[in-house]
C-alpha cells in the first residue's frame, strides 16, 4: 500500500504521467477524445496560472477569466484585423496578458483579502464589458470570426487535432515544468511566506509589492497564453469567454485538484472536464448534481484530491517515525545548549 | 438503418428555453417520420436519431459536442441555433465534412463562403422596407432607436437605419440597451424620448421588449414601435399592457396567426403535446428537419454531407406544404433559405397581416 | 459548587486532558498552575462548554452540565476570561462590556451598577470608553476582557493568565481586584504562570502536567513545595 | 431640469433596492467573513416564491412578499446551517466555491421547475403620479418608501437592541460571542434569516417594474458587491448611502454620459475609489 | 547605532509615542519597559518601519530611515519579533528560517528559469544559515517540525532564530518572555546573551522585572507615550517617577 503511495508522489510517476499523455493520442476512441483532452490541457494551463498568484502567494484573483479572454482577443483581433500570423500574435497574447497583469496588479495588490478579491471580480467584469460594448476594437457581441490557426511547419499541420494536441501537452509541460520549479525555489518560498503571513514577511525583508505583482504577473501571462491557444483551435471567440462564469470554472478546477499542490490544476481540470463530458446527457439537471457535489467536496475534502493525498500521506509517513511530542515539562531538563549559553 | 442527426445548443442556463424549442421542432419531425415507418434512400429504409448535446450557448463548448456528434455518433448533419456555435463549427466542418444547420439569423454566417453550411431562417432585411413605410406614413419620420444590444439587434439597427434615412427618415436617439441584464429600462427609454421621436425602433427577447413599451407609454410615447422580430408581438402584448399598448406596431406574424395551411396544422400539432403557444423557431426546426429527409433522398445518401447539401434546392420543391409553415421555396448559393414573410401591424388594438410582397419598392 | 469526575477531552486524536477530577467549593479561590500546553486552557474551554469532553462528568451545585452550550453556562453564573482576551475588536470598550452582561440584559439597574463598580476598578476604561477595543494596548485590552466577564456577574469566574502581557503594576492591581472579587463572595479559579503572585491569593491549588492532574494541596502546601517551587516560582 | 429630477428619482429606485440587497450582503459578510455569492440566488428564488403565490395562486401581493421574505429567510438559514456553519474554519475561498456551488443549484432548481424563459409579475398599484413633468408610477414610490422603512427599522434594531448587537458581536469575535452567553448559532441564523428576507423583500419590490428569470440575480449581486465595498464591509450605513451612490450615478451616468457603458459605471467608480482608498469610503482605521 | 530624535506617532488625538529621543549603543543589551498602553510596541512598529512616524527622526547606522518600509529596513539590518509570536505555521521550522535569509539573495525568476548557477548557490547558503541559526538557539533536531507542532518556548526560539536568519545588526524583541514559565524565562534570558556575545545589538521589551534588572545594559521607561526615565537597572529600580508610575513600590508582587 505505502509503495503504491510512494510511487505516486515520486518522479518516476512524472514520467509515467508524460508517457500516458504522449500515447493517449494512440489509444484514445477517438478524435473527439483527444479534442477534449487538449482543451482541458489549455484550461490547465490558465488553471496553473491561477494557482501561482492564488494557491501559492494566498490572493484570490476573480479577473482570471479575464486576462484568458484578454489572450484570446489579442490573437482574434490581430490575426483578423491586422494580418498579424498566429505566432506573433501568441506571443503578443503573452506580453499583453503581462503587461495587463502588471497595471491591474500594481493597483489592486495593494488590497486585502476581499477587498482583492471584489476588485478582481469588477476588473474581471469591466474586461467582459469592455469586450461587449467596445465594438469598434472587439466586434461587440459579433465576436471574432476565423481567427488564424497556429501555423504549422512541414507536415504538421496545427488545425488538425493530433498535431494540436501535442502542441498543447508542449505548452502544458512546460508550464509546469517552470511551476514546479518556482515552487521549490527560493521565488516560490518567497510567494508563500506572503500567503502565510504578509506582515511577517515584510518584516523579513520581503518587498511584497514587487513578489506580489510578480506572481500576478506570471499568473496572468500564463492565462494569456492559454486564452491565445483556445483562439487558435476554436478559431471563433465572443465575448461571453470573459464571463465571470469561466472565473468561476476555473477556480473550481483548481479548488477540486488541491488548491497550492502542483499536481493539482492539472487533475482538477482533467476530472471535472471528463465529468462533465460524461454527464451531459443530463442537460439541465446537471447544476443540480453539480451545485450540490461541489459544496460536498469543499466540506468534506477542503484540500481537493492531490491536497488530500499529500497529507494522508504525509500522516501515515509521520505515524511511521517515532512519536515525539516536544514540550517542557515539569522534570524535563533543559538542553546543553543553553546551559552552554547562559 | 438509422441516420444520427446532431444537435448542439442551449439546454441549460439563460437561453434553455430557446434550444429546448429548437430541439423540440427537430425531435417532432422526427418522430412523425419514424412513426411512418422511416424513409427511404437508395432502397434502403431509415429512420433517424437525434443525438443532442447542451453546449450552454458557448462556441468552444459548441466545437467540443461538434467533434463528439462526427467522431462518436457519424452525424452527417449539426443543428445548432446559435451563430457562435456555428462559427465554431465552420472551424472544422469542411474538412471533418458534415452540414451545419445553422439557426441564426447572422448574415456571415453564410457569407464567408463555408460551402456546408445552411441558415434556415429568412433573412430579417425583408421587413425593412415594409416596416419602415407602415410606421412613417403613420406616425412621422423621426426614429428614436431602443433596441437591444446583442449581436442580432444589432444586426438589425445597422440594417434599419439606413433604410429608414434613405425613405427621408431622421434618427432622433440613439440608446440601444442590454435587455438581458439591465435592472431599469426608465433611463434608457426617458432619454430616447427626450428627443421626441415618432417611432420606437424596440426589440430584443419578447418580455424585456414588453417592458421597454411599457415604461415607454408610461413615460408619455404616443407614436408606434417597430418591433424586431427576435420579440413575438403576443408575447410583448402579455407584458406591455395589451394589444393596446401596441397600437401603431409593426413586428413579426405570431406564429399562431400565420395564413398558410402548414402553419395552422402545425400549431395544432403542437398544442396535441404542449403546454403554451408555438414558437417559429419550433416551426423552422420542424420543416427544417423535413427538408433535411428529403434532401438525402434526392442525394441518394444519408452520409454524404456535400452530396445533401447539393440536393437541396430539389428537396425544397419536395417538401410537403403542410410540412413547411412559413412556406419557405428557395436557397441561394450561400445556403440561405429564403420565404416570403407576412408582417403584423397593429390597428385599433387588433392584429391586422400584411404582405411583404405588397411593399416592395 | 463545580465539581469534574475523570473529564476527558481531545483535539483529534490528541488527548489533552486525561482523567480530571477537581472540586471547587463555594467562596474558594483556587489556582491551576501549570506549564505552556499542559492543558489549563483546554481544561478551562471545557468547563465553559466550548469543548465537549470526550469522557467523565462535570457538574454544577450538584447538577450535570457536561456538554451543555456555552451560553446555558453563562446563564447559570460559570463566566471565563479567556485567554486571548477574545474581544469584540471593532466595538467601543463599553459595547464589550455591556456585551458582557448580555445574559442580564433585561436587567438594566443592575447592569449599571456592574459597570460602575467594572470603571472604579479599571478607570483607564473610563478614558477609553468611546475607543474602539482593537486600538487598546494589550494591556487594556486584558482589562476591558476581565470588566466584560465581570459583567456577566459571575458566581464562577474562571481567568485564564490575566497578568499575560500585563505590567508589574498592573498586575498587583489585577490580582487585587481578583481577590476583591473573590471576597465579595465569587468563587473563582484561575489559571497562572506568575504563580507566586496567584498562590499569595489562593485558597487552593491544582497542579496540571501533560493533561492530568499531579498534585493538590493549600495555599501554605504548595508554596512550600520544593517541586512547584522549583517550577512555577523560579527560586 | 426636468430631466434631471427625473432621472435622480430613478436613482433613488434603484440606490433603494442595491441598498435593500447589499444590506443583507454586508450582514452575511460580518458573520461569514466571505462575501456571499449565492445571496444574487435567494434574491432570485425571492422574486419566484412571490411570483408563485401572487400569479400562480392568485394572492394578495402583500402576502406574496411576507410569504417570499418567509421562505426565503428559512432558505438562507438552511445554506447557514448545511454548507457555512461546517465551513467557518475553513479558508475563506472555500466559502466562496461553496456560495457559488449553492448558486448554481438554486439557478438550476427554478429553471427546472419554471424554466429558463422570462416571466411577468404584475403589481396591485398601477396608479401613476405626475408632478409637474415628473412621472412616478405608484410601485417606484412603494420601492422607495419600503426600502428605505425597512432600513431604518433594520438600522434601529442592531443599534438600540442588545439582541441586535449580539449580531455585530458574533461577527467580530465567535467565541467572544459564546463566552459572554450568546447563542452564537441562534445569532447567525438570525442573520442569515434576515439577510434572506431582506433579499426576497427587495426582490418582491422590484419584480413589478422588471421581469423574473433564473439570471436575475447576477447584475444585481455584482452591484451589491460594490455597494458593500464602497461602504465598507459590514458596515450598514455604507451600504445604504453605498446603495444610493451607485443608484445615482447609474441613473443620471446612463442619461448624461452613455447609455451603452451605464452598467460599467459602478465598476469603474469602484476601481477609481479603491485604487485611491483601499479600504473603502466609510471604514475607520482600526488594526 | 540607532539614533531616535523627537519620535512622534499619533492616533486621532492620541499620541502613542510622544517626543521620544534616544539613543541606543552598539552590542549592548537594551531594554524598553513601561506601563500598558505607553506606546512600546508603536515605537517598536515605528522603527521597523511598519507604520510612518507622524513626526521626528530615525537614524540607523547614521542613516535616515525615517519612513522607509519595513522590507528596506530589514535589509538594513534591522529585525524584529512580534508581541504576539508570528511564524509562518503551516510549515516546517527549517522552511521558516530559509525563508528569513530571502532578502541577503538576488536571485529573480530570471535565475529560476534558466536556474542559475546564483540561484543554486544561494539555495545552498540560505538553507546553511538556516541550519546555522537553528543550531545557535538549540533547536536543530526540529528542523522539520511544523511549526502548529512545536511548543509556545521553542515557538519563541524559532522566532529569535528567524530574526537572526536575517542577518541583522539589531533585533527588537516584542516581549519575548510573555507567556511562558520562570525556567523556561531563564533558557531565553541566556539565549539573548548569546546574541550578543556574537555581536548583535538587542532591544526588548519586556514586563518580567528580574529578567529586564538582570538583562539589559540601558533601560528607557516609556509611559503615556512620553519618555520618563533612561538609565541602568540600578538606577530605574530607584527612580522614584518609574516607582510611581510602573513597577510599584511592594516588591511582594514580584515572583
Ligand atoms: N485547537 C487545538 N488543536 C490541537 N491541539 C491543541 C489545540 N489547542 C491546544 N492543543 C494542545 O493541547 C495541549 C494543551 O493546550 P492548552 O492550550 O490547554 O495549554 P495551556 O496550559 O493553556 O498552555 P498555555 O500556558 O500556553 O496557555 C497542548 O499540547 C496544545 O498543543
Ligand atoms: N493602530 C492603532 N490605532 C489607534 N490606536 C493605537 C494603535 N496602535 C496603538 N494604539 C494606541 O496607542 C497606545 C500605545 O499602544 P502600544 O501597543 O504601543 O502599547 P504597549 O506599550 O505596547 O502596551 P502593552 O505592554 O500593553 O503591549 C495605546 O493606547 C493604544 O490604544
Ligand atoms: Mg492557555
Ligand atoms: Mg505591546
Amino acid at each position: 500500500m505505502d509503495r503504491v503511495m510512494n510511487f505516486f508522489a515520486s518522479p518516476a510517476m512524472k514520467v509515467v504521467l508524460l508517457a500516458a499523455a504522449i500515447l493517449f493520442p494512440w489509444v484514445a476512441g477517438s478524435e473527439y477524445q483527444i479534442y477534449v483532452m487538449a482543451l482541458a490541457f489549455v484550461w490547465a494551463i490558465a488553471v496553473y496560472g491561477l494557482n501561482i498568484i492564488t494557491g501559492y502567494c494566498g490572493q484570490l484573483n476573480l479577473a482570471h477569466g479575464g486576462f484568458f479572454a484578454i489572450g484570446a482577443y489579442t490573437v482574434g483581433l490581430l490575426t483578423v484585423d491586422y494580418g498579424w500570423a498566429f505566432w506573433p500574435a501568441f506571443i503578443a497574447a503573452g506580453v499583453l496578458g503581462a503587461f495587463f497583469g502588471f497595471l491591474v496588479g500594481v493597483v489592486s495588490l495593494r488590497l486585502k483579502e476581499h477587498y482583492f478579491a471584489i476588485f478582481t471580480l469588477c476588473v474581471g467584469f469591466i474586461i467582459y464589458l469592455l469586450i461587449e460594448k467596445w465594438e469598434e476594437l472587439t466586434h461587440g457581441t459579433l465576436g471574432v470570426i476565423s481567427i488564424a490557426p497556429p501555423e504549422g511547419f512541414g507536415l504538421v499541420d496545427f488545425t488538425e487535432t493530433i498535431p494540436f494536441y501535442y502542441l498543447v501537452l508542449f505548452f502544458l509541460v512546460l508550464a509546469i515544468g517552470l511551476i514546479s520549479r518556482i515552487s521549490r525555489s527560493l521565488v516560490g518560498r518567497t510567494f508563500l511566506a506572503i500567503r502565510i503571513s504578509d506582515d511577517l514577511a515584510q518584516s523579513l525583508g520581503i518587498n511584497l509589492m514587487r513578489n506580489k505583482v510578480l506572481a500576478f504577473v506570471l499568473s496572468t501571462t500564463y492565462a494569456g497564453l492559454a486564452g491565445a491557444l483556445l483562439a487558435g483551435v476554436v478559431r471563433f471567440i465572443g465575448p461571453d469567454l470573459a464571463e465571470i462564469t469561466h472565473t468561476f470554472d476555473v477556480i473550481t478546477y483548481l479548488l477540486v485538484g488541491g488548491i497550492g499542490t502542483l499536481m493539482g490544476p492539472l487533475v482538477g481540470t482533467l476530472l471535472i472536464t471528463w465529468i462533465t463530458q460524461a454527464v451531459q446527457s443530463f442537460e439541465e439537471y446537471r447544476m443540480i448534481v453539480f451545485g450540490p457535489l461541489l459544496v460536498v467536496l469543499v466540506i468534506f475534502m477542503p484540500k481537493g484530491i492531490v491536497g488530500t493525498f499529500l497529507t494522508w500521506r504525509g500522516r501515515r509517513l509521520a505515524s511511521k517515525a517515532p512519536a515525539k511530542r516536544a514540550g517542557s515539562r515539569v522534570g524535563d531538563t533543559a538542553d546543553g545548549d543553553q546551559r552552554e549559553a547562559g | 438503418e438509422e441516420v444520427t442527426i446532431g444537435f448542439t445548443g442551449p439546454l441549460s442556463g439563460g437561453a434553455a428555453l430557446y434550444g429546448e424549442n429548437t430541439l423540440e421542432g427537430l425531435r417532432m419531425a422526427a418522430e412523425e417520420i419514424n412513426d411512418a415507418g422511416g424513409f427511404d434512400v437508395d432502397g434502403e429504409n431509415y429512420t433517424i436519431d437525434i443525438e443532442s448535446l447542451d453546449d450552454k450557448y458557448s462556441p468552444s463548448q459548441a466545437a467540443v459536442n461538434g467533434k463528439r456528434l462526427v467522431q462518436q455518433y457519424d452525424a452527417p448533419i449539426i443543428f445548432t441555433p446559435h451563430s457562435g456555435g456555428t462559427f465554431a463549427l465552420q472551424a472544422f466542418n469542411e474538412r471533418d465534412g458534415f452540414l451545419i444547420m445553422s439557426y441564426t439569423s447572422v448574415p456571415a454566417v453564410t457569407a464567408k463562403g463555408n460551402e456546408l453550411t445552411v441558415k434556415i431562417p429568412p433573412n430579417f432585411t425583408d421587413y425593412l422596407t415594409p416596416f419602415t413605410k407602415i410606421t412613417m406614413d403613420r406616425f412621422g419620420k423621426k426614429l428614436g432607436v431602443a433596441n437591444a444590444t446583442h449581436d442580432y439587434a444589432k444586426y438589425w439597427t445597422k440594417e434599419f437605419v439606413p433604410v429608414w434615412r434613405k425613405a427621408g427618415g431622421d434618427v432622433v436617439s440613439m440608446n440601444p440597451m442590454d435587455y438581458n441584464k439591465s435592472a431599469d429600462f426608465y433611463t434608457g427609454v426617458s432619454k430616447v424620448l427626450s428627443e421626441d421621436p415618432d417611432v420606437l425602433f424596440v426589440g430584443g427577447a419578447s418580455e424585456p421588449t414588453g417592458l421597454v413599451v411599457r415604461q415607454a407609454r408610461e413615460l408619455g410615447f404616443k407614436g408606434g414601435f417597430v418591433i424586431m422580430d427576435q420579440a413575438k408581438m403576443d408575447e410583448v402584448a402579455k407584458v406591455s399592457g395589451g394589444l393596446e399598448s401596441l397600437e401603431g406596431s409593426v413586428g413579426v406574424v405570431p406564429l399562431a396567426e400565420y395564413n398558410t395551411p402548414g402553419a395552422e396544422r402545425f400549431v395544432k400539432l403542437w398544442q396535441e403535446k404542449h403546454d403554451g403557444v408555438a414558437t417559429s423557431e419550433t416551426a423552422y426546426h420542424y420543416f427544417a428537419m423535413y427538408l433535411i429527409m428529403h434532401a438525402m433522398q434526392e442525394a441518394g445518401s444519408v452520409d454524404d454531407p456535400r452530396a445533401i447539401r447539393a440536393a437541396i434546392p430539389q428537396a425544397l420543391a419536395k417538401v410537403d406544404p403542410k410540412h413547411n409553415p412559413y412556406d419557405v421555396t428557395d436557397v441561394t448559393e450561400d445556403g440561405n433559405l429564403g420565404a416570403d414573410p407576412q408582417i403584423a401591424e397593429v390597428v385599433d388594438g387588433k392584429v391586422v397581416i400584411r404582405e411583404t410582397a405588397d411593399y416592395k419598392d | 459548587m463545580l465539581k469534574l469526575e475523570n473529564v476527558d477531552a481531545k483535539y483529534d486524536s490528541f488527548k489533552a486532558l486525561d482523567g480530571v477530577s477537581m472540586n471547587v467549593e463555594q467562596g474558594e479561590l483556587v489556582v491551576l498552575l501549570g506549564a505552556n500546553g499542559a492543558g489549563k486552557t483546554t481544561l478551562f474551554n471545557t468547563i465553559s462548554g466550548l469543548l465537549k469532553p470526550s469522557a467523565g462528568r462535570i457538574s454544577l451545585n450538584g447538577q450535570d452540565v457536561t456538554g451543555k452550550k456555552p451560553s446555558a453556562l453563562v446563564q447559570s453564573g460559570v463566566v471565563q476570561c479567556p485567554e486571548g482576551r477574545k474581544l469584540f475588536p471593532e466595538m467601543s470598550v463599553m459595547k464589550n462590556l455591556m456585551l458582557g452582561a448580555y445574559v442580564h440584559r433585561r436587567d438594566r439597574a443592575g447592569m449599571k451598577k456592574t459597570l460602575d463598580h467594572v470603571l472604579e476598578m479599571f478607570p483607564i476604561l473610563n478614558d477609553k470608553k468611546d475607543d474602539a477595543a482593537g486600538s487598546l494596548s494589550g494591556g487594556q485590552q486584558q482589562m476591558v476582557a476581565i470588566g466584560r466577564a465581570l459583567m456577566g456577574r459571575p458566581k464562577l469566574l474562571m481567568l485564564d493568565e490575566p497578568s499575560l502581557g500585563l505590567a508589574p503594576l498592573v498586575v498587583k492591581q489585577v490580582f487585587g481586584a481578583v481577590q476583591a472579587i473573590n471576597q465579595e463572595g465569587t468563587t473563582v479559579l484561575l489559571a497562572e504562570q506568575n504563580a507566586f503572585a496567584a498562590l499569595k491569593i489562593a485558597t487552593r491549588a491544582y497542579v496540571i502536567e501533560n493533561g492530568r492532574l499531579v498534585m493538590e494541596g493549600d495555599r501554605e502546601t504548595m508554596l512550600g513545595n520544593e517541586a512547584v517551587r522549583k517550577a512555577y516560582i523560579g527560586a | 431640469m426636468d430631466a434631471f429630477l427625473q432621472q435622480a428619482l430613478n436613482g433613488l429606485t434603484l440606490g433603494s433596492i442595491y441598498g435593500l440587497v447589499a444590506l443583507g450582503l454586508t450582514l452575511v459578510y460580518g458573520i461569514l467573513h466571505v462575501p456571499n455569492f449565492a445571496h444574487g440566488a435567494l434574491y432570485m428564488v425571492g422574486a419566484y416564491v412571490s411570483y408563485f403565490i401572487m400569479v400562480e395562486h392568485g394572492l394578495n401581493y402583500w402576502v406574496a412578499m411576507l410569504g417570499a421574505g418567509l421562505v426565503v429567510a428559512l432558505l438562507s438559514v438552511l445554506c447557514e446551517r448545511l454548507v457555512f456553519h461546517p465551513l467557518r474554519h475553513a479558508p475563506p475561498i472555500h466559502d466562496k466555491i461553496a456560495a457559488i456551488g449553492i448558486l448554481l443549484f438554486l439557478e438550476a432548481l427554478v429553471q427546472m421547475h419554471w424554466g429558463a424563459d422570462f416571466r411577468r409579475m404584475p403589481t396591485p398599484y398601477t396608479e401613476i403620479f405626475n408632478f409637474g413633468g415628473l412621472t412616478l408610477p405608484a410601485q417606484r414610490l412603494l420601492i422607495i418608501v419600503g426600502a428605505f422603512s425597512l432600513m431604518g427599522a433594520l438600522h434601529l434594531y442592531l443599534k438600540k437592541t442588545m439582541t441586535g448587537s449580539t449580531i455585530i458581536a458574533m461577527a467580530q469575535n465567535r467565541e467572544g460571542a459564546f463566552l459572554v452567553g450568546i447563542d452564537a448559532n441562534r445569532v447567525a441564523m438570525m442573520t442569515f434569516a434576515i439577510a434572506g428576507f431582506l433579499a426576497a423583500v427587495g426582490a418582491t419590490l422590484f419584480a413589478p417594474i422588471n421581469l423574473v428569470y433564473p439570471a436575475m440575480g447576477h447584475l444585481v449581486i455584482m452591484k451589491a458587491f460594490v455597494i458593500i465595498i464602497l461602504g465598507g464591509m459590514g458596515s450598514i450605513p455604507g451600504a445604504i448611502v453605498g446603495g444610493l451612490i451607485i443608484g445615482f450615478a447609474e441613473a443620471l451616468g446612463g442619461y448624461y454620459l452613455s447609455g451603452t457603458y451605464k452598467d460599467l459605471i459602478a465598476f469603474v467608480l469602484l476601481v477609481a475609489i479603491l485604487s485611491i482608498k483601499p479600504t473603502g469610503l466609510f471604514t475607520k482605521g482600526v488594526r | 547605532m540607532l539614533s531616535i530624535k523627537n519620535l512622534t506617532k499619533r492616533f486621532g488625538g492620541l499620541a502613542a509615542v510622544n517626543d521620544v529621543s534616544v539613543d541606543f549603543q552598539a552590542g549592548q543589551i537594551n531594554a524598553i519597559i513601561g506601563p500598558n498602553g505607553a506606546g512600546k510596541t508603536t515605537f517598536f512598529n515605528l522603527v521597523a518601519g511598519a507604520m510612518p512616524p507622524s513626526e521626528g527622526r530615525i537614524e540607523f547606522q547614521g542613516m535616515d530611515v525615517t519612513g522607509m518600509s519595513p522590507d528596506r529596513i530589514a535589509r538594513l539590518g534591522i529585525a524584529r519579533t512580534f508581541q504576539t509570536t508570528m511564524l509562518f505555521d503551516q510549515s516546517t521550522v527549517l522552511d521558516n528560517l530559509i525563508v528569513g535569509h530571502r532578502l541577503r539573495t538576488q536571485s529573480r525568476l530570471w535565475d529560476v528559469i534558466i536556474n542559475s548557477k546564483r540561484l543554486r548557490d544561494e539555495e545552498k547558503k540560505c538553507r546553511a544559515r538556516a541550519e546555522e541559526v537553528l543550531d545557535f538557539v538549540g533547536l536543530s533536531h526540529l528542523g522539520h517540525r511544523y511549526i502548529v507542532d512545536i511548543s509556545q518556548e521553542e515557538r519563541k526560539r524559532v522566532a529569535f532564530a528567524l530574526a537572526m536568519a536575517t542577518d541583522p545588526e539589531l533585533v527588537l524583541l516584542d516581549e519575548p518572555a510573555g507567556g511562558i514559565n520562570p525556567e523556561e524565562t531563564e533558557n531565553l534570558a541566556g539565549l539573548i546573551r548569546k546574541m550578543v556575545d556574537h555581536g548583535i545589538t538587542v532591544c526588548l521589551i519586556e514586563h518580567k522585572m528580574d529578567m529586564i534588572m538582570s538583562l539589559a545594559d540601558k533601560i528607557m521607561v516609556l509611559d503615556h507615550g512620553e519618555k520618563i526615565a533612561e538609565g541602568t537597572p540600578e538606577q530605574i529600580k530607584n527612580d522614584p517617577v518609574v516607582i510611581e508610575a510602573y513597577l510599584g513600590s511592594d516588591e511582594d508582587v514580584e515572583a
